[in-house]
């Protein structure tokens, strides 16, 4: 942005840049509202969609849950069951018969920032949710670079060259790793891992040195990039990018200019593929995610998520469905915001 | 979120995560085996079978069995709370767990079991009296339940999930609380102040995992010491590495497939009788199970006093089976399954997803396969667990279950099979009605006396077993795995770590 | 290598115009003859199982031959862990897939398509309640909602298979609102309506038909790849399709439960059957897209 | 000519940007007057031109006027009958009538469907039971109406030339048999040869047919050639419409003398425009019309006469003068 | 004359391939021009026929196979002359068969490095380009400034950014856009077609190369954009002294810039010559088809007696099957019995008729 400020200063006096600045009609000023203003507004309505579909996604949980037979406080009781007690424990738990009186109470919670406590082990949801959406980012988001750092020299090599034999093999290389059972997949990373490295792969927790844990998270890391099932939507999506973009009067004038056309081709073909790709991806990946916490003993919302579902723990569901709905928001969001200084033109759209 | 562990460390695996920690909301084994090391009862029981004093240094009794007086130890600290000084343990402490056990709000599955207690008070500082409604018998067995500080709970009156008492519990058992991970992996130091002794074992770890297969790696890489519950399919590789010891340890259950007497083609006791006849056990347990149990043909453990070893279980016996059916009416229909009056006998199974469901599939599967011989058509039916629980205990929509009761240390099966247990939510959830059974039960009740109780239990498990209202299977012999390294391991059957204060490690610094 | 047709000897020009394989690219025909090798292949499978013409019975357990290997006494393709054929479980197996699958698919594309043209084609309120929806169905990563579904009321492929369904019609939806909004750009709509044509018939032929069926065919094949990974998936949570019917998703879970012990046939059967079905599905709707739509390069 | 076939009556047409309280910029909601308030006549057997720069409104006209975009206000009268208030399915038989050539050359056509198909498709559409044959017969006769081979007919439509698939475009249109066609652009992207044929095929058939023509250029001297009058459209509005010839040799608003000089007089720089150096000759910008005459701002008359009030007066806008002249224009100061 | 050849293009090739129809397509099939030092040379042609696919195969940006199979590109720089089509041959390997390509085998990669090779001093230095619709061909992504200044910084002895700028704004003011200095942050969505097509002038001449190629400039801009292009064209050409090759297919736009034309018809060259001779129309020196298509002209001297336009009956050859003897011979009203069997089977030589003045037809050349 401060190259803006000193082209202004190059031909302006100070009084006559600050006079041109003042002026809202002068292309400066213009220039400058248009790149900022979408972006405020871009948050603001992505907020308010974020919002609305938290609203949505709450409704749509909670809707499930109550129409499910069973309910959650029988848990507790473990097998001494019977409906009357069932009534009291619900009724010492605070909890109406309506579904509209529940999910009203759950949604006042809410707006004071209360996500509840959970039912099976009455901690805050709130700070589980947290930490185990943190884990599961580090595990997804990692996953995700390996998923792109797979796809994308096949998808760079088959969409730029596109006459060579390996073409084929490649693609349907990528074709097959996203065709795998990933929990199968994890399995046999595990046996490889144990028994032709001779190591364990799993060391979360159990207090083995420092310098393990990066390669104890490589295995999962890996499993969960290579089998969540995308490498073949990337490999294709971002194949047909590169080959539009290319074939883009705009990447012909570069040519004709001398310049790079990957420079000119970045934005268009690299960069807005990949962010919408991530942004995209990432309810597949915290699905992936369920799997790969489960076999690898990792700590996070798959695990947290698979164990609230066997327990009717509805607290604790509805939190973990807010918060991957929120990644998901986030994501989009983050894609939104590089598509619109990535292109300007889309504040105009 | 990685604990360091020492060498003087014991990190042993659990399959799945434990809710709370307390004594009283817990209500898993996973939770139950904690509370094992971090808190005691007033009684204990050894390794025989014997009550043995715990935070009760004596007690008595009045004559009829209703006043039962405890004088408690007079050395025991609670576990100290961060930065503060150890609370002395004494009688507040018991009045006050009862109390908050007993209180409505207090949600938890002990309740039940604690109903014949009238009430308890406090004679002095180190002496409690608890009154009981009418004599039980074993009464002091019952009083093994753990003892939680009356400084503990937040709340002195009655005791949630949300109370902070139930994920740092303080207890005055022979470990104290260092940490719970966000993993919920559960880490135990020793209790330097235990009244019984600085326990050997410097650390328990409590490592939940999620995959069972991805548990038994753990082991055999190291990565944990101790398996508590070896899954059955692991048993052969386990036993062929001399690094690990595989301890049995008898499961206090026992499997069986329960009959809907409502359906009025079970209600034939000859029917029943053929279903059981017509599968082999032996077999079951040998190729599923590696061995691992007994088959027994009543609902007691086979070791315990209830047991009649003279009712052998009926061997495998095809053709028996079928001329059982044969003679209770039925006829080969045309396509080889039985009839009777033109309609073919076709069951439904229901059987609860569980967790590790895997052996619990082969048996249900088996049994459709060993029944398929005889003519007799099974629907197998997987259901989640809740919606099993209505199917079975609220609607009674099933011909068939696969389930197991543990097996209670006072051996009382009326709930079973009297019945007045006939009803929604009741466990008698087959329907069964025998005037005979009914009378027995009725009578084993009256009684106080040990010998008359066990005539008559002998005599309940012929008929039972006659009658054939469940078809007995077994109870297994659970195996715990651990490294060799682990001296001195004894294991309380239901418990698992009653005894774990005299554990050592060999090596361990 | 590129050659002049009009240069070739007449019999080969002949037999390439009577022969319109002849015209497609060799690749495509590669992956197009494996992929209906597949899909007939499955639906072969399909028959055999619902008229139980299997080598063995699938259910007939063999205690003593638990796991034996391939050929071992009679069985192909050897025994999973109760003794039970292997060969003749992945054939029934496929059938949990089958009609489930086509049901999933016929979800995905009917709703997606009507979401699709609803937004596409009207706009306006429409347009925002489609897009609220589909970006609904976005923020729920499927295996959650699934899992819920399954535990909440009964694991059972059909729920799988709708809620598989239901969550893939977005993303049909957003193609083709994307292609009407291209056509319309290029006036194409436009034209049509001014030629006097009956709104159903510019929707249904014009729109889906001719200039949406490759994405529909991209996407059904995609959809079945999709439900046979899920039910995996949920079989390893133990929510798929239940014993003591066959599917390869269960298959593969319990056979893994062996497979750290190093025996890995029993699942790495199954999960080869997956992954060549599923890339024989992915490739024939490669080959099917560049037939219709031209290969590029 | 009797009574107009056709009859446009102070025709508008808003687009309204609606941008919702959240969107960027500006106000909240901008409204472009594609076209804003414009009234004329055609009658049967004539051509009327429609000239003006990119976006002011040509392609709107034609489009309101065929209901492909719902217009604003005003009426459309074809034939007695005011069609603007027809709902689409009772104007669907009109569409019989009243067809359009697209500026598009590939809008017409289905990349996918054979011509074959898509002249099918166009008769039976309005001739519900024709015999396959007949449709055979006509299909054929279409085809060589335009000039083309008959073994086009089973090409697809990505199969052909730009001149040819404006042609089987044209077909298209004639398999409806239309008493009144918008041709917008018609041989935009042609080469003056295919050009040549195009016009010629569209005189011909005027001629066999008695068709109507809005016909929609850029190529002024095809407007010349082919048209009745010319209408020429500034910024939404018709600022001069008269008799093609008289419009092109003596043009009274400045804008037309623009215009025209720059076709004409290609070749003596001088001759350009005066004034056209000084003027802002940037983008017009229909979200900020001036006031008063819409031209004013790059008009060579208006800053000559050094900026007169008039052409400002927001209440004075300059109309179409004397409606019963044949030569009307726009303009406070219309040339010699 | 030959000291003042700038680019001399010989008998160039380009075929494309079609998968479904199996066969090449001859989009620029023998292609022969020449363009002088400071001169203009203009390119008329039915669309088609061959005019950007042959300014695209000399500047190597024929990206589809197999592309560029043949001929002679030479550019005469500064430093001397230079093969543009140097060392491709042999990574194609063309099978021939009675004078007819039956089938290419082309390293298509190698091929690609070696034209990177060729081109990297000539593109953007030597020779510009601008491309019709400017708006697609401009970066969207980025401002025209900031593709001006690129271009300067390549190309030019600049590498100061701050100068580079300065230069850049010069050229924008040079074409004319009113602010240059705001003008430069504005992307090209911003910009009108006609701003757009000045900034991608600015951006060809911002290097100062010696040729500037300028396909279809006019295009896509309405009649009053349109002449001021042509205008500015005109204007900086004679005032910087380049060379320029203008395509168009409007006639006169050519004959406004022009001092060669060069005609094209179905991938060839059919005349090239000084703008008078061929515009000529009463000459009886020109193509046939040069005479046909100044007549199909819509002027009111075109017209016919019933209000038709003259027009070429007739089609264009297909571009796949190219007949063997004149491509215009189907077409022409000038056949006649004395030379029709040569027309029909001999591909008439392109041969000079006059000084500088080369035609492609039996008729002239007898
Ligand atoms: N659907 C639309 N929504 C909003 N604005 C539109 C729409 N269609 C056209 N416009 C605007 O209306 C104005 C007139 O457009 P129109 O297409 O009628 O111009 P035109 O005279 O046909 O131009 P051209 O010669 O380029 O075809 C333009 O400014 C255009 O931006
Ligand atoms: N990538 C390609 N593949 C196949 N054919 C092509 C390809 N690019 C161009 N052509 C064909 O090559 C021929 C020449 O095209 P070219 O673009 O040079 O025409 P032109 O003379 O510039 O016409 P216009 O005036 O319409 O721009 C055309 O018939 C075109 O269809
Ligand atoms: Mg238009
Ligand atoms: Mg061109």
């Amino acid at each position: 942005m401060n190259t803006h400020q000193q082209t202004g200063d190059t031909w302006l006096s100070p009084v006559q840049s600050l006079a041109h600045k003042l002026n809202l009609d002068s292309p400066w000023v213009k220039h400058k509202l248009d790149f900022v203003m979408p972006m405020g507004v871009t948050i603001i309505r992505e907020l308010l969609l974020a919002l609305a579909l938290l609203f949505g996604v709450s409704l749509v949980v909670f809707t499930i849950l109550y129409a499910a037979p069973g309910d959650s406080f029988s848990l507790l009781l473990s097998g001494e069951r019977s409906a009357s007690a069932t009534e009291e424990v619900a009724q010492s738990l605070g909890f109406s018969n309506s579904w509209f009186g529940q999910y009203s109470t759950w949604l006042i919670n809410i707006l004071h920032g209360d996500l509840g406590t959970s039912i099976r082990t009455g901690q805050s949801v709130f700070e589980n949710v947290v930490s185990a959406t943190i884990n599961t980012l580090n595990l997804t988001l990692a996953a995700m670079l390996v998923t792109l750092i797979i796809a994308y020299p096949i998808a760079i090599y088959t969409s730029v060259r596109s006459a060579t034999p390996l073409n084929g093999p490649l693609t349907i290389f990528a074709y097959v790793i996203s065709a795998l059972p990933l929990f199968w997949l994890a399995y046999i990373g595990i046996f490889v891992s144990t028994n032709v490295f001779d190591y364990f792969p799993l060391g979360i927790g159990l207090g083995v040195e420092d310098d393990m844990e990066i390669m104890q998270f490589l295995l999962p890391v890996l499993i969960l990039g290579i089998g969540s099932g995308t490498v073949s939507e990337v490999v294709r999506f971002l194949k047909l990018e590169i080959s539009r973009v290319l074939e883009e009067e705009y990447i012909r004038t570069a040519k004709a200019k001398g310049a790079s056309i990957w420079r000119h081709g970045f934005k268009e073909g690299l960069l807005l593929p990949t962010s919408q790709i991530i942004s995209s991806k990432i309810p597949f990946f915290l699905g992936g995610a369920i799997i790969v916490e489960q076999v690898f003993n990792w700590p996070g919302m798959g695990r947290m998520a698979w164990q609230a579902a066997q327990d009717r723990d509805f607290p604790v569901i509805m939190g973990i469905a807010l918060a991957a709905a929120i990644l998901v928001r986030l994501g989009s969001l983050v894609h939104r915001m590089i598509y619109i200084i990535v292109n300007p033109r889309a504040s105009h759209e | 979120s990685a604990a360091k562990r020492d060498s003087g460390s014991l990190a042993y695996g659990e399959y799945g995560r434990p809710a709370t920690l307390d004594p009283i909301t817990s209500n898993d084994m996973i939770s139950l085996r904690i509370t094992e090391l971090l808190f005691n009862g007033l009684v204990g029981i050894n390794e025989k079978q014997e009550i043995v004093p715990e935070l009760a240094a004596s007690w008595s009794s009045d004559e009829e069995g209703k006043y039962y007086t405890f004088k408690l130890r007079q050395d025991v600290k609670w576990h100290p709370k961060e930065g503060k000084e150890a609370e002395v343990f004494d009688a507040d402490d018991v009045v006050a767990t009862y109390k908050i056990m007993m209180h409505a709000k207090t949600i938890t599955p002990l309740k039940v079991r604690y109903e014949f207690i009238e009430s308890v008070k406090k004679i002095d500082n180190y002496t409690v009296e608890f009154t009981l409604k009418r004599p039980v018998l074993n009464a002091l067995a019952k009083f093994t339940f753990k003892i939680i500080p009356k400084h503990g709970p937040a709340n002195p009156v009655y005791l949630n999930r949300e109370d902070p008492f139930v994920q740092y519990p303080i207890g005055t058992g022979p470990f104290r609380l260092k940490e719970v991970t966000a993993d919920r992996e559960v880490i135990m130091e020793a209790n330097p102040d235990y009244f019984k002794g600085k326990p050997k074992v410097k650390e328990f770890i409590a490592k939940p995992f999620a995959d069972q297969n991805i548990m038994n790696q753990a082991l055999t890489f190291n990565a944990i010491d101790m398996i508590v519950l070896v899954n059955p399919r692991h048993i052969p590789e386990l036993q062929g590495d001399k690094r690990f010891i595989l301890q049995p340890y008898n499961a206090l259950s026992y499997s069986f497939f329960g009959y809907n007497v409502r359906n009025p083609l079970l209600a034939d006791k000859r029917v029943r009788r053929a279903l059981t006849l017509a599968i082999n056990r032996e077999e079951m347990l040998s190729s599923f199970f590696n061995g691992q149990g007994t088959v027994i043909s009543g609902p007691f453990a086979p070791g315990s006093w209830a047991y009649n070893l003279d009712v052998k279980p009926e061997p495998y016996d095809k053709s028996r089976a079928v001329e059982l059916l044969k003679e209770a009416g039925f006829v080969e229909g045309a396509n080889g399954m039985m009839e009777k009056d033109g309609q073919a006998l076709n069951l439904s199974l229901k059987v609860p997803i569980a967790k590790e469901s895997e052996a619990i599939k082969r048996v249900v599967l088996a049994f459709k396969g060993y029944l398929k011989k005889v003519g007799v058509q099974v629907e197998v039916q997987f259901m989640e667990w809740q919606a099993w629980k209505e199917a079975v205990f609220e609607q009674h929509q099933f011909d068939v279950v696969f389930a197991s009761w543990v097996f209670d240390d006072s051996a009382d099966i009326s709930s079973l099979f009297h019945s007045a247990e006939v009803g929604a939510w009741k466990n008698n959830f087959g329907g069964y009605e025998n005037e005979k059974v009914d009378s027995l039960i009725v009578e084993s009740k009256l009684t106080l006396d040990h010998e008359k109780r066990r005539t008559i239990y002998r005599k309940l498990h012929a008929v039972l077993a006659d009658e054939a209202p469940y078809t007995f299977l077994w109870t297994l012999t659970n195996y715990s795995a651990y490294h060799n390294k682990l001296r001195k391991v004894a294991i309380h059957p239901y418990k698992f770590f009653s005894f774990a204060d005299s554990w050592f490690i060999s090596g361990g610094k | 290598m590129y050659t002049e047709f009009s240069q070739l000897p007449i019999e080969k020009r002949q037999d390439i115009e009577k022969h319109w394989w002849k015209k497609i690219h060799r690749m495509d025909l590669l992956y197009l003859c494996y992929g209906i090798t597949i899909v007939s292949l499955v639906v072969i499978s399909y028959f055999l199982g619902a008229f139980n013409l299997l080598p063995f019975d699938p259910e007939e357990m063999d205690l003593d031959n638990m796991m034996v290997g391939i050929g071992a006494e009679g069985h192909i393709l050897g025994t999973d862990f109760m003794g039970r054929d292997l060969l003749s479980r992945m054939i029934l197996g496929i059938q949990a897939y089958f009609l489930p699958g086509l049901l999933a698919i016929v979800i995905a594309l009917s709703f997606g398509s009507f979401l699709g043209v609803l937004s596409g084609f009207y706009g306006g309120r429409i347009d925002t309640g489609v897009t609220y929806f589909n970006n609904l169905v976005d923020s729920f990563p499927r295996l959650v909602l699934i899992l819920l579904v399954v535990a909440a009321f009964k694991p059972d492929i059909y729920y799988i298979m709708i809620i598989v369904g239901l969550t893939n019609a977005p993303v049909v939806a957003a193609l083709i609102k994307n292609k009407i909004q291209f056509l319309k750009q290029k006036n194409f709509i436009e034209s049509s309506i001014a030629m006097g044509l009956p709104t159903h018939l510019i929707i249904f032929k014009h729109i889906l038909w001719y200039n949406c069926r490759s994405i529909l065919i991209i996407q059904a094949t995609l959809g079945m790849g999709e439900a046979i990974l899920m039910e995996t998936s949920l079989s390893y949570l133990g929510f798929g399709v239940q014993e003591p019917t066959p599917s390869w998703g269960n298959m593969v879970q319990a056979g893994s439960n062996y497979l750290m012990q190093g025996n890995f046939w029993p699942s790495t059967a199954p999960a080869l059957a997956i992954m060549f079905t599923i890339l024989g599905f992915y490739l024939l709707g490669d080959a099917l897209n560049h037939i219709l739509e031209g290969r590029k390069s | 000519m009797a009574f107009p076939l056709l009859k446009v009556s102070n025709l508008k047409k808003h687009y309204s940007h609606k941008k919702g309280i959240l969107q960027a910029n500006k106000q909240s909601d901008s409204i472009i007057p594609a076209v804003d308030d414009i009234s004329f006549d055609l009658g049967v057997n004539e051509t009327l031109g429609l000239v003006g720069e990119s976006g002011c409104g040509k392609t709107t006209t034609g489009k309101s006027i065929l209901k492909l975009t719902s217009s604003s206000s005003g009426s459309i009268v074809y034939k007695n009958t005011d069609i603007t208030l027809l709902n689409e399915k009772d104007f669907r038989p009109y569409r019989k009538d009243m067809q359009m050539i697209f500026q598009d050359l590939d809008a017409a056509l289905n990349p996918k469907v054979r011509i074959r198909d898509v002249l099918r498709e166009a008769i039976t559409v309005h001739h519900k039971n024709m015999s396959a044959g007949e449709i055979k017969d006509k299909t054929e006769h279409l085809i060589s109406l335009v000039n083309l081979k008959k073994s086009k007919l089973d090409n697809r439509s990505s199969e052909l030339s730009g001149g040819e698939k404006r042609r089987v475009g044209i077909a298209r249109v004639l398999a409806v048999e239309p008493k009144f066609i918008v041709a917008d652009e018609p041989t935009s992207a042609l080469d003056v040869s295919i050009q040549a044929q195009v016009v010629n095929l569209m005189r011909d058939l005027q001629n066999e047919f008695k068709l109507s023509y809005l016909f929609i250029s850029h190529d002024l001297q095809l407007v010349e050639i082919l048209s009745h009058r010319v209408a020429v459209m500034y910024l939404g509005r018709i600022v001069e419409m008269g008799p093609s010839m008289e419009v092109a040799n003596r043009p009274l608003h400045p804008y037309t003398a623009i215009l025209w000089s720059s076709l004409h007089d290609g070749n003596q720089k001088e001759a350009q425009t005066a004034g056209s150096q000084e003027a802002n000759w940037g983008v017009f910008d229909f979200e900020r019309p001036s006031t008063g005459c819409r031209f004013a701002p790059r008009c060579p008359v208006y800053l000559k006469k050094g900026k007169p009030s008039a052409c400002t007066d927001p209440e004075n806008e300059p109309l179409l003068n004397n409606t019963t002249q044949e030569h009307q224009v726009a303009c406070h100061f219309p040339l010699g | 004359m030959n000291t003042a050849e700038h680019l001399k293009i010989e008998d160039l090739h380009t075929y494309f391939y079609s998968n479904v129809k199996r066969a090449f397509i001859h989009s620029v099939n023998g292609v022969s021009l020449t363009v002088n030092k400071g001169e203009t040379l203009g390119i008329v042609g039915e669309s088609g026929s061959g005019k950007s696919i042959s300014m695209l195969s000399t500047m190597g940006l024929i990206n589809a196979a197999p592309g560029v199979l043949q001929g002679e590109v030479t550019l005469h720089t500064k430093q001397g002359s230079e093969s543009l089509l140097k060392g491709l041959d042999q990574f194609v390997k063309i099978d021939i068969q009675d004078k007819r390509i039956i089938s290419v085998k082309k390293d298509l990669n190698a091929w690609n490095k070696q034209v990177e090779n060729n081109m990297k001093h000539i593109r953007g230095k030597e020779i510009s380009m601008i491309f019709q619709n400017p708006k697609a061909a401009m970066n969207p992504y980025e401002t025209i400034g900031k593709q001006i200044v690129e271009m300067v910084l390549l190309h030019t002895e600049l590498r100061n950014k701050h100068e580079a700028k300065e230069k850049a704004v010069y050229w924008l003011e040079r074409v004319k856009i009113d602010s240059p200095q705001w003008r430069f942050d504005n992307h090209p969505f911003g910009l009108s077609g006609g701003m757009c097509q000045r900034a991608m002038v600015a951006m060809a001449l911002s290097s100062e190369p010696s040729l500037l190629i300028a396909d279809e400039p006019t295009t896509g801009l309405d009649a009053t954009i349109q002449s001021k292009i042509i205008d500015l064209l005109a204007e900086l050409q004679q005032e910087l002294g380049i060379t320029m090759v203008l395509i168009s297919h409007d006639i006169s736009v050519i004959s406004r810039l022009s001092d060669n034309i060069a005609v094209m018809y179905s991938g060839t060259v059919m005349e090239q010559g000084p703008a008078k001779a061929v515009l000529d129309v009463n000459s009886d020196k020109t193509h046939p088809y040069t005479q046909a298509l100044l007549s199909s002209v819509p002027e009111e001297h075109n017209l016919l007696a019933n209000g038709h336009l003259k027009s070429i009956d007739g089609e264009v050859p297909d571009t796949i099957d190219i007949p063997a003897g004149c491509r215009f011979y189907a077409r022409c009203k000038m056949k006649h019995s004395g030379i029709e069997k040569q027309c029909h089977h001999e591909n008439p030589p392109f041969q000079e008729i006059s000084p500088g003045h080369r035609v492609r037809c039996w008729l002239r050349i007898n």
